[in-house]
């Protein structure tokens, strides 16, 4: 049995990993995807203290947070390809415009 | 899990594996002799007696043949991709259960390699991931027929693997449980496509467009696409790809015959409940299953052939079109139906 | 055997997530995302939450990431030239998240924060009745309505999502 | 001027003009089968019928009937095209349908009517007529089955070539084009009638069956025989030429051409040509090695004469058959890679007289007549030129000129010629004596005060000289030695000093002595004191042998002078050529070709470049020139053939012929004319150019040339004559140089002698060395013949076929004399040698000369002369 | 509405009959129309264009006067001919040649013949293993 | 062609004599460098031999400075020249529409099987030879027939044959 504290260092390191990726990549569907990642580490997080605690909530959680990432990914990439046919990059540094 | 049940375990997955090679490569031949005579012809006839040899003639060939890889392909990404696929393919067949229980030397052998209670999940989630291999093998080949071919390939499967997974939920929904054994034998009185008919057609049409199959082969329409996301491929690599869309036949044919032709189940006989006594009268009873699941799955595969055969291929947007309006609402309406129906008990 | 699993998991996990931020490629950082999320899968099932797996894959990998891969492909993204502007950021952050990581890892392993009551969902109760089973009783029970705010968002992002990537309404 | 209209368009013809003329100048087509620009109209055919509004009722033959003001002409009408189908229908009735074995099919102007008609069916039917074909003649096959009886082929025959040697035959429906009691054609073989026929009735035997025309490309280049310049219209298919046809749109020739040119180009694809280079090895024989041993070797050698000996030491002789950028590359060679003055050309005979006499007397060694100025003259002095034979073309013009316009020809020959026919005045003077005559027509017009006083006194020196000198030379002196009388001498003095336009024609290379430097000195003397000379349409013209005798002086291929006339010794001209070419020129003149001969002998020449030089065979004395050339350390030959003079070297180069090669050639016109190249070379052949390029480049000097163009580029900066010549200027009718618009402005020497001073130089011969021996009683006499000019033509087996060598021509009184029959053979001897000939009767041969042709080798007539430049006198017995 | 999907689907399961009635009419009859090629020849059509054939007339003589018209119309150009003059002074193909793997049939070269001394046989089998092979020079043209 | 009909016919042999050679150049001659007498002088030659053979046209031919091509073509071209020795009386037998319609066509005939000769031909005793020609112009008098220089017309077939009897 895998202590939990496992669970939550991997859950951690993968989500930092996915705070540094936004922070250093400009590409946007790059940093979009590091934002799944840290959503995914928290996701582990839930499950490891649902099977840690005999609850089942983490899992319900991990199942709203699956939604809401799968809104999120369709409407982010929705914007992503509106960006990209207006501005013709991804480079978020290029995006740096309230308005165009 | 002791020394035998794991021998067992990997002789099952052996002779799965096998009989799952062979029955693709006499699919092909089984596809070519029943097009060809459809279209008023021979088919294969020179290589062994009416061409019983060819497929393994044409698995010759496609070894031998040279292996390329384009020279502006991305190279890791190029050379997974068939794996991806045919592992996909292949891997769908472990839920499924093609056999009651075989009962030799005081052994009971459940005639399946794994009895999963998501089961039918796994199916789901194994030929999501099957888009991988598409896409991939589309965009690494850095051509832009194969690029177009991977891009329909993966838009077509997402788009009809939900009304696909729509439409079994009334299946679900009367058997109450994800497992696949579960669904088997909730159908040992009435198979499923009684109780399911609208289901039962929305399935079909989906697992014709999952498969690639005509009408809906438009990822390797070779009028447009020369042939789509393995144009680029040749050799073993090709192979792979054709290894797995016939594999992935069998699994929707199995997946079918599960699903709503009551699986290993003969109509009005409930097997299971014979009982005889003698070692033959047993081997017969527990293979029995597996041959009335093989005509099952064959029937069905007699089917996809039979709709290449008549049918010419649809247009992309016609193709997406009828997928989202026509069977994705359809599904939801055979949930509602079901419910309401299984509400006041009348399934 | 389990930990053996967990481990060797964590490890690909733990790289393949550095090197979705690392290749320059966005496909090989797809590519490596969907890696991540399949060895994340294969955890969950460890953590015998098999539904959740299930669904895992078939949403994450099947169905989030293909539409990842799907549009680097149709905006046929160049690889990512590295900006010179963020060179001095990078390391402030690296700096920033180690000291933010060393902090909650030692608070993580020495403060065992993590007790509490267990609740009534233990391995063994969950599979008699079916993983699957618990989730959807406890959806359309206790979290209905959640569950069913959830439905209205995804049908805001479904209008959200045509009205952004459509050219002409 | 007239203007009628033709087809709704406007039209301003000259007064006499045709309708068919008009129309042709309005740009009109109208069909027709016996109209031919160079031949009168005839009539015969009625294709050309035209409606004229003035001549309502009938339709006119449009090529007699002259055009009159205001005339409404239509030509193509509904009942026109009616009457021309019939005809064209009526032609079909005999004609055999027989195009696809045709060798006309695809040219053919009846078969392009019939379809232009859309003859598809013929209301007529008889019999055709199955006349036996003519397979037999040499060269030219006719059936007449396919003749359409335009009588074209009559009529070139007579208009132009003056020979006539075929006419309508019998009448009615069975007139045919034959030859007299159809025998054989036994002509000059020209194939004019050939050229002309619109249908396949005459055909070229050499083309027969053996491609379709539209398979041929056609090539327009100059021909390499005689100094006339003709352009020949080359058909090729793959890489051989399969006939040769005149375009008579394009050239001085006007489509006209002679037999050796149409017939005689075989020799470009005889299996003799070498295709290998040779060396002389230890053995003494020649071994094929490859270009770059051989080129290797010669460099070596010419290296080793220069370095032991000097450079004087080695001598260069090329032939007047070279392009002008060929003969410019070889002195340049010769002066600037090997340092030497020792060039010449052609044994230094051709054109001597006209470089060393005109340029003395007249100071340009060039005539100043073009064949346009034969063609239009009053009057046509021909001297010592069997111009028929030697350059049949003008031949064609002179015949024309006397039978369209009525031109007076006097004609001095010392044996009858074929235009003596046409000749106002004959002067049959004894041989060897033209120049006695040329004296005394000067006496006579000097006596009868017929010359052109004012020319004379102002523009040239030396008359008083000349008067005195000529005195001698009375009517009775000269009946004496010449044989002519008086009052033909007085009629000829007339005609030359009282007419406008008058040209002398006098062919080079004929004499029985050298005198041609005399010889053209006499006829300047004359040409001046009638004012000739500088008078536009008049003037003389001295006609080489070689197609580019010419072009050949004009370059410099001569032991003192540079290109363009200038002197070796001029300084300043040879600093201008030293400095362009990076290298200094020996001051001193060289040697010319008989000198180097005599020095090969004494040993003061040792090494020798032969460029298409056959002495042993064209040289008079060939003992001695054989000798000379064993003699020699290192003899390098290029050439064509393994001649016998390529047999003595130690080196010989193939070289390409000059349908191989691009360049120029300067006819005797002064008119250089483009040479196309149509055949890829033969394998293993080089052309000339190349050749002297990479010798050149082996021998440490660089060229800086390689392609004719860029040689022509370089002779336009250094030779003034040529500055207006440049390829791109050049086109089909070629530029005359020193005459600004192409000849249109001035003659060469300007009015009135403006651009020169013209000097009087008396001549005078001596008379006794015309007198026979006892022992040696007949006089010989050598030159060129119809059907073969140089060596080149004989190795045409068509040729050799009509005009086959190995005679000695006699007068029928000789041979009385000798008892001797047509074709017996004989032995004719001089003091040098003897050779066996047979014996061909000539009626027109003078009584007391033989006559033979020297471009055989099978009949060595050098061995008989000598270098002495003296007459060869010689015996015959029978053998 | 709901008869139009009827009859549309009903269009579909029409389809459906027609291919099975093929498959068992062919399975059990067993008359497909596939010719098994080797074994059995196809009969060309009395004006499929094959491979061509010089004729000759009742004489035995060769009718081809070598006009080269074949060669020239050959929009392939690919007959080559070179002709001479017999004894009997009568033009003939001295040496005829078509290559074939450049010839596409399109028959110009026959119409064109006005000796009508070339004809295109019902000869198909024109596989060689040698690219000479596809040279049919006269006496291969002249066969019977 | 003329020359190789006039082969298949009978050709009777004939020597020019010398003396007829010198009246033959003195002709040429007389005629010698006049423009267009050439067909005076085969007139006149043709009267002297009776016809115009090879070498009486070569001797013309070079005597005039004419091509002898040029002399075949105008002998051929004018019926009254002829290549072979003509008899003493020529019968000329007109074929014209209205002699012929007349029945010229059979009195030729009989003409023929009389004197045993073809048209264009003559008897072996150089007696007669047999012409025939288009129209003599006098229609009038159909069927004509002219021997020598006698017109006679208004034939019979019997009439005709004693007609040429008269003449030796």
């Amino acid at each position: 049995m895998v202590p939990i504290e496992h669970y939550l260092v991997l859950s951690a390191v993968l989500f930092f990993i996915g705070v540094l990726g936004v922070f250093v990549r400009r590409n946007a569907i790059v940093i979009f995807m590091c934002i799944e990642l840290m959503l995914n580490s928290a996701n582990l997080a839930f499950i490891a203290f649902a099977r840690h605690l005999d609850s089942m909530d983490g899992q319900i959680f991990v199942f709203f947070v699956m939604t809401v990432a799968a809104a999120e990914a369709a409407v982010g990439l929705g914007i992503i390809i509106a960006l990209y046919r207006n501005r013709e990059t991804v480079n978020v540094d290029d995006i740096n415009l309230m308005k165009w | 899990m002791d020394l035998i049940t794991l021998s067992i375990m990997l002789l099952k997955i052996i002779v799965v594996f096998i009989a799952m090679l062979l029955g693709v490569a006499y699919l092909t031949w089984l596809e070519r002799k029943v097009l060809g005579h459809m279209q008023v012809r021979y088919g294969p006839m020179r290589v062994g007696w009416h061409g019983l040899l060819q497929p393994i003639a044409d698995g010759i060939k496609l070894f031998f043949k040279e292996d390329i890889v384009v020279a502006n392909a991305n190279k890791v990404i190029y050379v997974l991709a068939p794996f991806v696929v045919t592992v996909c393919a292949f891997a769908s067949f472990a839920v499924v259960p093609f056999g009651n229980e075989l009962t030799i030397f005081g052994q009971t052998i459940p005639l399946r390699i794994a009895d999963v209670n998501i089961g039918i999940l796994y199916i789901f989630a194994l030929s999501s991931l099957s888009v991988y291999g598409l896409t991939f093998a589309g965009w690494s080949s850095n051509n832009k027929y194969a690029l177009m071919g991977g891009l329909r390939a993966s838009a077509q499967m997402i788009s009809y693997e939900l009304p696909a997974g729509l439409s079994i939920i009334g299946v679900l929904m009367l058997t109450g449980s994800l497992s696949m054994v579960e669904i088997v034998n909730a159908q040992k009185d009435l198979w499923f496509i009684i109780k399911q008919p609208l289901g039962f057609i929305l399935f079909l049409i989906c697992s014709v467009a999952e498969c690639n199959r005509t009408p809906f082969d438009l990822p390797e329409a070779e009028s447009e696409l020369v042939a789509g996301f393995h144009v680029e491929y040749s050799s073993m690599k090709f192979a792979l790809f054709f290894l797995a869309e016939y594999a992935h036949m069998i699994v929707m044919a199995s997946l079918v015959t599960t699903l709503f032709l009551g699986g290993w189940h003969l109509p009005f006989i409930d097997i299971s409940s014979l009982h005889p006594t003698t070692l033959i009268g047993q081997l017969v009873v527990s293979l029995l299953p597996i041959c009335v699941f093989g005509v099952k799955v064959f029937c069905f595969l007699f089917f996809l052939i039979w709709l290449r055969a008549t049918y010419p291929r649809l247009r992309y947007d016609q193709l997406m079109k009828f997928g989202w309006k026509v069977l994705f609402p359809l599904a939801l309406f055979n949930i509602v139906l079901t419910a309401i129906l299984q509400i006041f008990n009348l399934l | 055997m389990e930990a053996i699993l967990f481990y060797g998991l964590a490890a690909i996990m733990v790289v393949s997530s550095l090197m979705v931020i690392l290749r320059k490629n966005p496909v090989h950082s797809a590519l490596f995302l969907v890696l991540t999320f399949l060895c994340l899968a294969v955890l969950y099932l460890l953590l015998n939450a098999q539904f959740i797996a299930a669904i895992q894959v078939i949403v994450y990998a099947g169905a989030i990431m293909v539409l990842f891969i799907f549009v680097i492909m149709l905006l046929n993204l160049e690889s990512e030239v590295a900006s010179k502007s963020s060179h001095g950021l990078q390391k402030f952050w690296a700096m920033a998240i180690s000291i933010v990581l060393a902090i909650s890892f030692v608070s993580i392993m020495t403060v065992r924060v993590f007790t509490g009551g267990k609740g009534d969902f233990s391995p063994e109760a969950v599979n008699a009745a079916g993983n699957s089973e618990v989730i959807g009783r406890l959806l359309f029970t206790e979290f209905l309505l959640p569950f069913e705010i959830t439905s209205v968002l995804l049908l805001a992002a479904i209008i959200g999502a045509i009205v952004l990537a459509k050219k002409k309404l | 001027m007239l203007s009628l209209t033709i087809d709704e368009r406007e039209v301003d013809v000259k007064e006499g003009a045709t309708i068919l003329e008009a129309a042709e100048a309005a740009g009109v087509y109208v069909p027709t089968f016996c109209y031919h620009k160079r031949l009168m109209p005839f009539g015969a055919c009625r294709m050309c019928v035209v409606e004229v509004e003035q001549m309502k009722g009938r339709l006119v033959p449009s090529c007699s009937t002259p055009a009159t003001n205001g005339m409404v002409i239509h030509t193509n009408t509904a009942e026109v095209r009616k009457a021309r189908k019939t005809l064209l229908e009526l032609l079909l009735v005999h004609h055999p349908l027989d195009c696809p074995v045709c060798d006309k099919g695809g040219e053919c102007k009846l078969q392009d009517l019939v379809y232009e008609y859309e003859l598809t069916e013929n209301r007529f039917q008889d019999s055709k007529f199955g006349y036996p074909v003519d397979y037999y003649s040499p060269l030219i096959e006719r059936n007449t089955n396919r003749c359409v009886l335009c009588g074209m082929c009559a009529r070139v025959c007579d208009e132009v070539v003056g020979v006539a040697a075929i006419s309508f035959v019998d009448r009615g429906f069975k007139t045919v084009i034959g030859t007299n009691f159809e025998r054989v054609l036994n002509c000059e073989f020209c194939g004019e009638c050939v050229n002309i026929c619109p249908v396949g009735a005459l055909t070229d035997k050499l083309f027969k069956y053996k491609a379709r025309s539209w398979e041929l490309k056609k090539v327009n280049t100059i021909c390499s025989y005689c100094s006339t310049g003709c352009t020949l219209t080359l058909g090729i298919k793959g890489n051989s030429i399969y006939r040769i046809i005149g375009d008579d749109t394009i050239g001085v020739n006007k489509g006209s051409l002679c037999a050796k040119g149409r017939f005689g180009y075989q020799y470009i694809t005889s299996p003799e040509r070498m295709n290998s280079p040779l060396i002389k090895n230890e053995a003494g024989e020649l071994v094929r090695v490859t270009w770059e041993e051989a080129l290797e070797r010669a460099a070596k050698g010419f290296t080793e004469v220069k370095e032991k000996r000097g450079a004087e030491h080695i001598g260069g002789i090329c032939s007047d058959r070279l392009t002008n950028e060929e003969v410019y590359l070889f002195q340049k060679f010769m002066r600037a890679a090997l340092g030497t003055n020792n060039i010449d050309h052609a044994g230094g005979f051709s054109y001597s007289g006209l470089l060393k006499g005109f340029k003395s007397s007249l100071g340009y060694a060039a005539n100043d007549i073009t064949l346009n100025d034969v063609r239009c003259a009053d009057v046509i002095f021909v001297v010592r030129s069997n111009l028929s034979e030697t350059h049949p073309v003008i031949g064609y013009q002179v015949n024309m000129a006397v039978k369209r316009d009525e031109s007076q020809l006097i004609v001095a020959s010392d044996k009858t010629i074929k235009l003596n026919k046409l000749a106002a005045v004959s002067l049959t003077h004894k041989p060897g004596t033209e120049i006695v005559l040329l004296n005394g027509l000067i006496q006579a017009i000097i006596s009868e005060n017929l010359y052109d006083k004012e020319l004379v006194s102002s523009s040239t020196e030396g008359f008083e000289q000349l008067k005195a000198k000529t005195a001698r030379y009375g009517f009775d002196y000269v009946e004496k030695i010449t044989g002519i009388k008086e009052d033909k001498i007085r009629e000829t003095a007339r005609l030359l000093s009282q007419n406008k336009k008058v040209c002398i024609l006098v062919s080079a290379g004929l004499g029985i002595i050298s005198d041609d430097e005399k010889l053209a000195q006499a006829v300047a003397n004359l040409a001046m004191l009638t004012g000739m000379v500088g008078r536009k349409g008049s003037g003389i013209g001295f006609l080489g042998e070689k197609c580019n005798s010419q072009g050949t002086l004009d370059m410099g291929a001569l032991p003192h002078l540079l290109p363009g006339f200038e002197e070796v010794s001029d300084e300043k001209a040879r600093n201008a050529f030293e400095e362009a070419w990076k290298t200094s020129i020996p001051s001193q003149p060289g040697q010319s070709a008989l000198e180097m001969f005599e020095g090969a002998e004494k040993g003061s020449i040792n090494a020798l470049y032969l460029v298409g030089e056959n002495p042993v065979v064209s040289y008079p004395d060939t003992a001695q020139t054989i000798k000379a050339l064993e003699s020699l350390d290192f003899l390098v030959v290029q050439d064509l053939f393994l001649t016998p003079t390529a047999k003595c070297a130690d080196v010989v180069l193939p070289a390409a012929s000059f349908a191989e090669k691009s360049g120029t050639y300067t006819n005797f016109e002064r008119r250089v004319q483009k040479l196309n190249c149509g055949l890829n070379k033969l394998e293993g052949v080089k052309t000339d150019l190349e050749i002297f390029g990479e010798l050149s480049l082996k021998m440490g000097y660089e060229m800086n040339t390689s392609t004719p163009d860029e040689v022509m580029k370089e002779i336009g900066t250094l030779v003034p004559l040529y500055t207006e010549v440049n390829y791109s200027r050049l086109g089909e009718e070629g530029i005359v140089w020193g005459s600004p618009n192409g000849g249109k402005e001035t003659t060469l020497y300007g009015e009135k002698l403006s651009k020169v001073k013209a000097r009087f130089i008396p001549v005078e011969v001596d008379e006794a060395m015309l007198e026979p021996d006892k022992d040696y009683p007949l006089l010989l006499l050598v030159g060129s013949v119809l059907f073969h000019s140089g060596s080149l033509s004989t190795k045409s087996p068509e040729l050799d076929q009509v005009g086959p060598g190995g005679w000695v021509a006699m007068s029928m009184e000789d041979a009385r004399d000798y008892q001797l029959t047509d074709g017996q053979p004989v032995f004719v001897r001089s003091k040098r040698g003897e050779i066996a000939l047979k014996v061909k009767i000539n009626k027109k041969q003078t009584k007391g000369t033989v006559f033979i042709p020297y471009h055989f080798e099978s009949q060595p007539v050098n061995t008989l002369t000598s270098k002495d430049l003296r007459p060869t006198f010689v015996e015959i017995r029978k053998g | 509405m709901i008869g139009s999907i009827i009859k549309h689907i009903w269009a579909l399961l029409c389809g459906l009959r027609e291919t099975l009635w093929y498959f068992l009419k062919t399975t059990i009859l067993g008359k497909p129309i596939t010719l098994m090629y080797p074994e059995e020849k196809w009969t060309p059509y009395p004006r499929f264009h094959g491979l061509h054939k010089l004729l000759r007339d009742d004489n035995g003589k060769e009718k081809c006067v070598a006009c080269c018209l074949c060669a020239a119309v050959c929009p392939a150009q690919c007959i080559t001919i070179e002709t001479a003059e017999n004894e009997n002074n009568e033009k003939y193909a001295s040496s005829y040649q078509i290559d074939i793997s450049r010839c596409i049939f399109c028959g110009y070269c026959v119409e064109a013949c006005p000796v009508g001394a070339l004809l295109m046989t019902g000869e198909y089998e024109l596989a060689e293993y040698t690219r000479e092979g596809m040279l049919y020079n006269k006496e291969r043209l002249l066969r019977e | 062609m003329a020359g190789e009909s006039s082969g298949k016919k009978k050709v009777v042999e004939k020597e020019i004599t010398p003396e007829e050679w010198g009246e033959i150049d003195q002709i040429i001659a007389d005629h010698r460098d006049k423009p267009g007498s050439l067909i005076p002088v085969l007139q006149q030659v043709q009267d002297i031999c009776g016809f115009l053979p090879e070498e009486v046209q070569n001797r013309i031919a070079e005597g005039l400075d004419v091509h002898p091509s040029y002399v075949y073509g105008v002998i051929t071209f004018y019926s009254f020249f002829t290549l072979v020795p003509r008899g003493r009386n020529v019968v000329r037998l007109c074929m014209g529409t209205a002699c012929y319609v007349q029945g010229t066509n059979k009195m030729l005939g009989k003409l023929k099987q009389n004197l045993g000769i073809d048209v264009e031909e003559t008897t072996e005793d150089m007696r007669y030879s047999l012409e025939t020609v288009r129209c003599l112009g006098a229609c009038g008098l159909a069927p004509v027939m002219v021997v020598n220089q006698d017109t006679h017309g208004l034939l019979n077939i019997d009439k005709a044959i004693e007609i040429v009897k008269e003449y030796e």
